[in-house]
């Protein structure tokens, strides 16, 4: 599929954002000063944005424990998450939720999700509303190869089969549920179970932005075209370790570094538009530039921002009570 | 107003919202039922009827019949209820929360906290529960105590025909996920219900008798025992306050802990197992609130700590009785005469 | 595979006993005189038998709602069961289980279970028994068309599919869960599922004994040489309602009585046998009696025997409280 | 005897009950970790390492990493468990309950009662509970109170290394289905430690200190913190009896009432939300079983209804705190003073 020159920059710049978001939270983690579990989305950017890049703000999606691509992917806003992750009040959560429960409604995007196959059963939902009310929107679930496992998961995928709903089902296939590989977990295949109950599956590279993107147009093309769900299984890898502070033993050794050299998702993308002369070295550059400062800023904001406040503690539970 | 069963008032506020509300839907297993079959669609109404003929006024696109897969459709009706339809979604019994709770208790209930206020989740699970319909221990459960925990979540019990169309009405209405008990042995009662729609708000509770003595505090059916009680209690001369709270969460404690100022004496009636239940609940509300005013140990009429039996005289002997809590009365009125001696 | 004379009769005789034992509960239930939820394998029986009885005591099944025929076919006592369906002392389980909680574990019978897809974890955990010990048993899980979308389910087919336990998924599809039509419910398709698991399916004709006694004999040497598990989808129907008081309104008319006219399972079996001079009429009328007088007399037999005792309601929650 | 964290106990509980009964397996999601991977086997022992090390003793046969599919291996346990072996499950969050709660509460709780008592289940699930890690609403729960209202299962809280191991000794040899509750901010918790094995019994409370004016009962976590409010109540000349009930499914009533029955004071903490939990379970217990020993309303120390929030300046708000049960004793004492005035 074709793509103009706005949106390769468009797509170059929201990959390096995620990866400088995550290539910075990795530093300041290791700092102390961030809480909780941190989930980085460093190597997978592709993904993310190949896929959502083609959604408007009415397409709803469902994200996993490693959110912030999928956030980003989707338009949210760098300060807001930044500020989330450091437990700030001015986060998009007002800091009650965290990395791992940041979400947009407004964006479409309707949460990180702290359960592994939370996601798609409302990705369901969100394709019911869409059909129901005729919107002509699309639902998008993300969720890993070990969440591939989980009955939730795999319920879904028969749910939106026999709805017929406008779903589209993303196994982000990183070869890793924790520290547990996906060559154990699995039985099977992700495409013998998306036929197994009756819909396509679309084998991606997720190292390759354009096969994420071709993939993604066609299974959008579907769902927005009333002929039913898909599922993409795509093949990635992360760069970090489950969760910050994993020392990653379970991977061979130099597996990660030589991905990086040789498969890069972002420095593909250059090399492939670049000599294509569809972009050049000065804006993506300058792209670059853009994105380091955007994410110094918000890092530095997030840093200052204040705390929630003692009554917000009971704020929120229900909309009236 | 007119003569309705707590069956025929659940279908008709199920009916009047729907009309008012296009962005209702309904969804669970054979809730029209016949899908995809030869023979009769609506076949079924659900298993004991009570959405029956929907299907024929709202059709396909908003009565959906699901496959055995609460978990998809329970959370199916959570991401709905957040991208802009209200779904009311039968979990056909309450015994079935196992296979699907994920979906209510940490996504739909907690979707506005973690979320920081920013997401409304307007869902309400229809379910089913209680013993007495000698269908063993995985479909008789009172498991209410378990919802009441969870944060986020509200929780109605509606003890008659009039109760149960109101209080779904207000479910309905709600911007928030409610779960709505209805017990299976009240299907068959009868009492007036306006034609009308009307909504009962939530956490107020209904006094549904007034009385001197003691208070009675009981929940769903048992509100109908605890007033056969009283009728007796009242003709020994011990006149008894009965309160509905209707929701356990939101829970009218006020009016609770008013009668207890006012008797001095409290029994509560819970189906539910006697541990972390709603008879403890209030138990403790009471001991910490209107400490004072207490004459008498709290006493509750609960069942025992075992799963429902199947046998019928078992189950019998499970499920608190009228007798049970004229005996529970009896006590802690005789616990005066005791402190008096 | 060849039978011999002796299991041939055995096989009759058990289908037999299912047969009446339902069909008798079918007029008692009408009377009122039975308690709750009674779920009838009437038509289904050449499934059940032509699978347990390759199976021994150590072998464990999993059974449904639907539990009477799986009991009888795993040697389940009669007397037992209808004490416990008409909620005596005497019963199986003391009265406490009744027809959806009937269990032998002397028998291998892991229970009949009112939650449907509740079965096949648990089959996991027998074959794993057995896999762990090394008895050399396997383990079967019985399931209808309507379970076969219960997430309990299809997280148990990869668990037995990546653990390679000596399991068997037995697709009980009967076209029906309560009203609903498996056409309607079930995307893709069964073989399909347990392809995109890694497990074999064979596809059986359920009416045919023979047919589901070969597939069955097949999985089961291959559990038992430890090489993985297999499902077996298993096409029938039920005579009955779903429960006893359904209309059935949602089956085509006559349905019922076709398929009992044509394609009965006992009727085909008895002339097959005949037709083969394996068996003769005479043999197979004097199991007819005897199995009417075996059901005859535990019926009259539970409707005196004595209701538990008020004590037992407080027993057997715990081993030790 | 030597020290060792709450982890380390642990970890030996299940070495020594493993190397005694070969029936025992443990299965979960990474207990030992690198399942099918290039890198190091044993990579994780669980993601807090409770279990590391265990692999190499025993091999891929007895320690199963399993896929991410709660309900079918914790449902594996109990069929396990049935048939001859004596599993030990790691769900790895408490939190993660609501994808596989049927397999646990309707299955393993209730075979013994629905075959009338001709089954046995001896399987422990080990999980982890409780805030303070900064892990938000969904990994920081403390569900316990909805497995205590479930017949059939039983429920341990160990407070420390030395409770670690005793109980969960306990809980591997019991035949009943056991969830075993530990607490994420105990783990590198330190004393001293009995090399070899020991049981500690269930429903045998324990008096982790004596008083004479007022009775703290706590659980888990939340008995350090008690005893912290205790020692400085101490100073001001207030004495205490702290109650470590250890489990709370069965509950040593015995002990509670009677420490009741002497301070006539009790403060309640419980790390659970508020409604229908162990505050109120004991409040409940002892306004009816023992009300006439009462010299003041019974305190709750619980966190808010609310989900567990993220930033840490609400969490710690959250959570119970030595200052607040501090407080609450403070309060039953005061009672008595404006009773005497
Ligand atoms: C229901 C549930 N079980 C277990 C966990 C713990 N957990 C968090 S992430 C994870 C692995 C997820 O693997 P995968 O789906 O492949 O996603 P990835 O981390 O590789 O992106 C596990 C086991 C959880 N959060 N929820
Ligand atoms: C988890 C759960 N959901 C719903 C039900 C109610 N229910 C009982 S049987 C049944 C249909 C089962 O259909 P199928 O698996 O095809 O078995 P069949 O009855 O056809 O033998 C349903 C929906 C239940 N018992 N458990
Ligand atoms: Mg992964
Ligand atoms: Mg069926």
């Amino acid at each position: 599929m074709q793509m103009n020159r706005e949106d390769l920059l468009q797509a170059y710049r929201r990959m390096r954002t995620i990866r400088e978001f995550e290539e910075r939270l990795h530093l300041e983690f290791a700092t102390g000063e961030i809480p909780g579990f941190v989930h980085l989305y460093a190597g997978e950017e592709a993904c993310a944005v190949g896929i959502c890049m083609q959604l408007t703000d009415r397409d709803a999606i469902a994200s996993t424990h490693r959110g912030h691509g999928h956030c980003l992917a989707k338009g949210v806003e760098v300060a807001g998450m930044m500020n989330e992750i450091y437990g700030r009040k001015s986060g998009l959560c007002g800091g009650k939720g965290g990395s791992m429960h940041i979400a947009d409604l407004s964006k479409g995007m309707l949460g990180a999700n702290g359960i592994v196959g939370g996601g798609p059963p409302l990705i369901c939902g969100a394709a019911l509303t869409a059909k129901v009310l005729k919107t002509g929107a699309v639902a998008v679930a993300f969720f890993g190869d070990g969440a591939s496992n989980q009955g939730t998961t795999l319920e879904s995928l028969n749910l939106a089969s026999i709805w017929n709903l406008p779903a589209i089902f993303v196994c982000e296939d990183n070869g890793y549920a924790e520290s547990t590989s996906s060559a154990y977990s699995v039985g099977g295949s992700q495409a013998g179970r998306a036929a197994g109950f009756g819909m396509p599956c679309h084998e991606v590279d997720g190292f390759d932005f354009f096969a994420v993107h071709d993939a993604a147009a066609t299974a959008i093309a579907r769902a927005r075209a009333g002929e039913g769900p898909s599922m993409l299984h795509v093949r990635l890898s992360r760069y970090f370790g489950h969760f910050e502070g994993d020392a990653t033993t379970y991977r061979a050794p130099g597996e990660v570094e030589r991905l990086r050299a040789e498969r890069d998702c972002i420095a593909r993308f250059r090399k492939r538009v670049t000599e294509a002369a569809l972009l050049d070295d000065a804006d993506l550059d300058s792209a670059d530039e853009a994105v380091t400062g955007e994410i110094e800023h918000a890092v530095a904001d997030a840093k200052n921002a204040p705390l929630p406040s003692e009554a917000d503690l009971l704020t929120d539970v229900y909309v009236a009570y | 107003m007119s003569k309705k069963s707590y069956r025929a008032a659940i279908n008709e506020a199920l009916r009047q919202e729907m009309r008012r509300d296009p962005t209702i839907v309904l969804m669970g297993e054979d809730i029209a039922g016949g899908a995809g079959a030869p023979g009769e669609q609506d076949a079924w109404g659900g298993p004991l009827g009570v959405t029956k003929g929907l299907l024929a006024e709202f059709g396909r696109e908003r009565i959906l019949d699901t496959p055995l897969s609460e978990s998809a459709f329970i959370g199916a009706a959570a991401g709905a209820a957040a991208t802009g339809l209200r779904p009311v979604a039968e979990l056909m019994f309450v015994d079935f929360m196992g296979v699907c709770f994920d979906q209510i208790f940490n996504q739909a209930a907690k979707f506005r906290y973690m979320f920081g206020g920013r997401a409304r989740t307007p869902m309400v699970i229809r379910t089913m529960y209680g013993a007495g319909l000698r269908a063993a221990s995985q479909h008789s459960q009172s498991l209410y105590p378990i919802f009441t925990h969870i944060p986020g979540l509200k929780v109605a019990l509606p003890s008659s025909p009039y109760e149960a169309k109101g209080l779904l009405i207000a479910a309905i209405r709600d911007d928030d996920p409610v779960i709505f008990f209805e017990n299976k042995m009240l299907y068959d009662d009868e009492e007036e219900v306006p034609d009308e729609p009307y909504a009962i708000p939530f956490g107020e509770a209904n006094l549904t008798r007034e009385g001197d003595h003691a208070t009675i505090v009981a929940f769903g059916r048992m509100v109908k025992l605890a007033n056969a009680a009283a009728d007796r209690l009242e003709k020994a001369g011990i006149s008894c306050n009965v309160v509905d709270p209707r929701t356990t969460s939101p829970l009218d404690t006020g009016t609770i802990l008013e009668c207890v100022e006012d008797t001095g004496r409290l029994v509560i009636v819970d189906e539910a197992s006697p541990r972390c239940n709603m008879a403890a609940d209030i138990s403790a509300l009471v001991a910490q609130e209107a400490f004072g005013a207490l004459k008498a140990p709290i006493q509750m009429v609960c069942p025992p700590h075992v799963p429902v039996p199947f046998a019928p005289n078992l189950e019998d002997l499970y499920v608190p009785s009228a007798e049970r809590i004229e005996a529970a009365v009896r006590a802690v009125m005789a616990y005066k005469a005791r402190e008096a001696a």
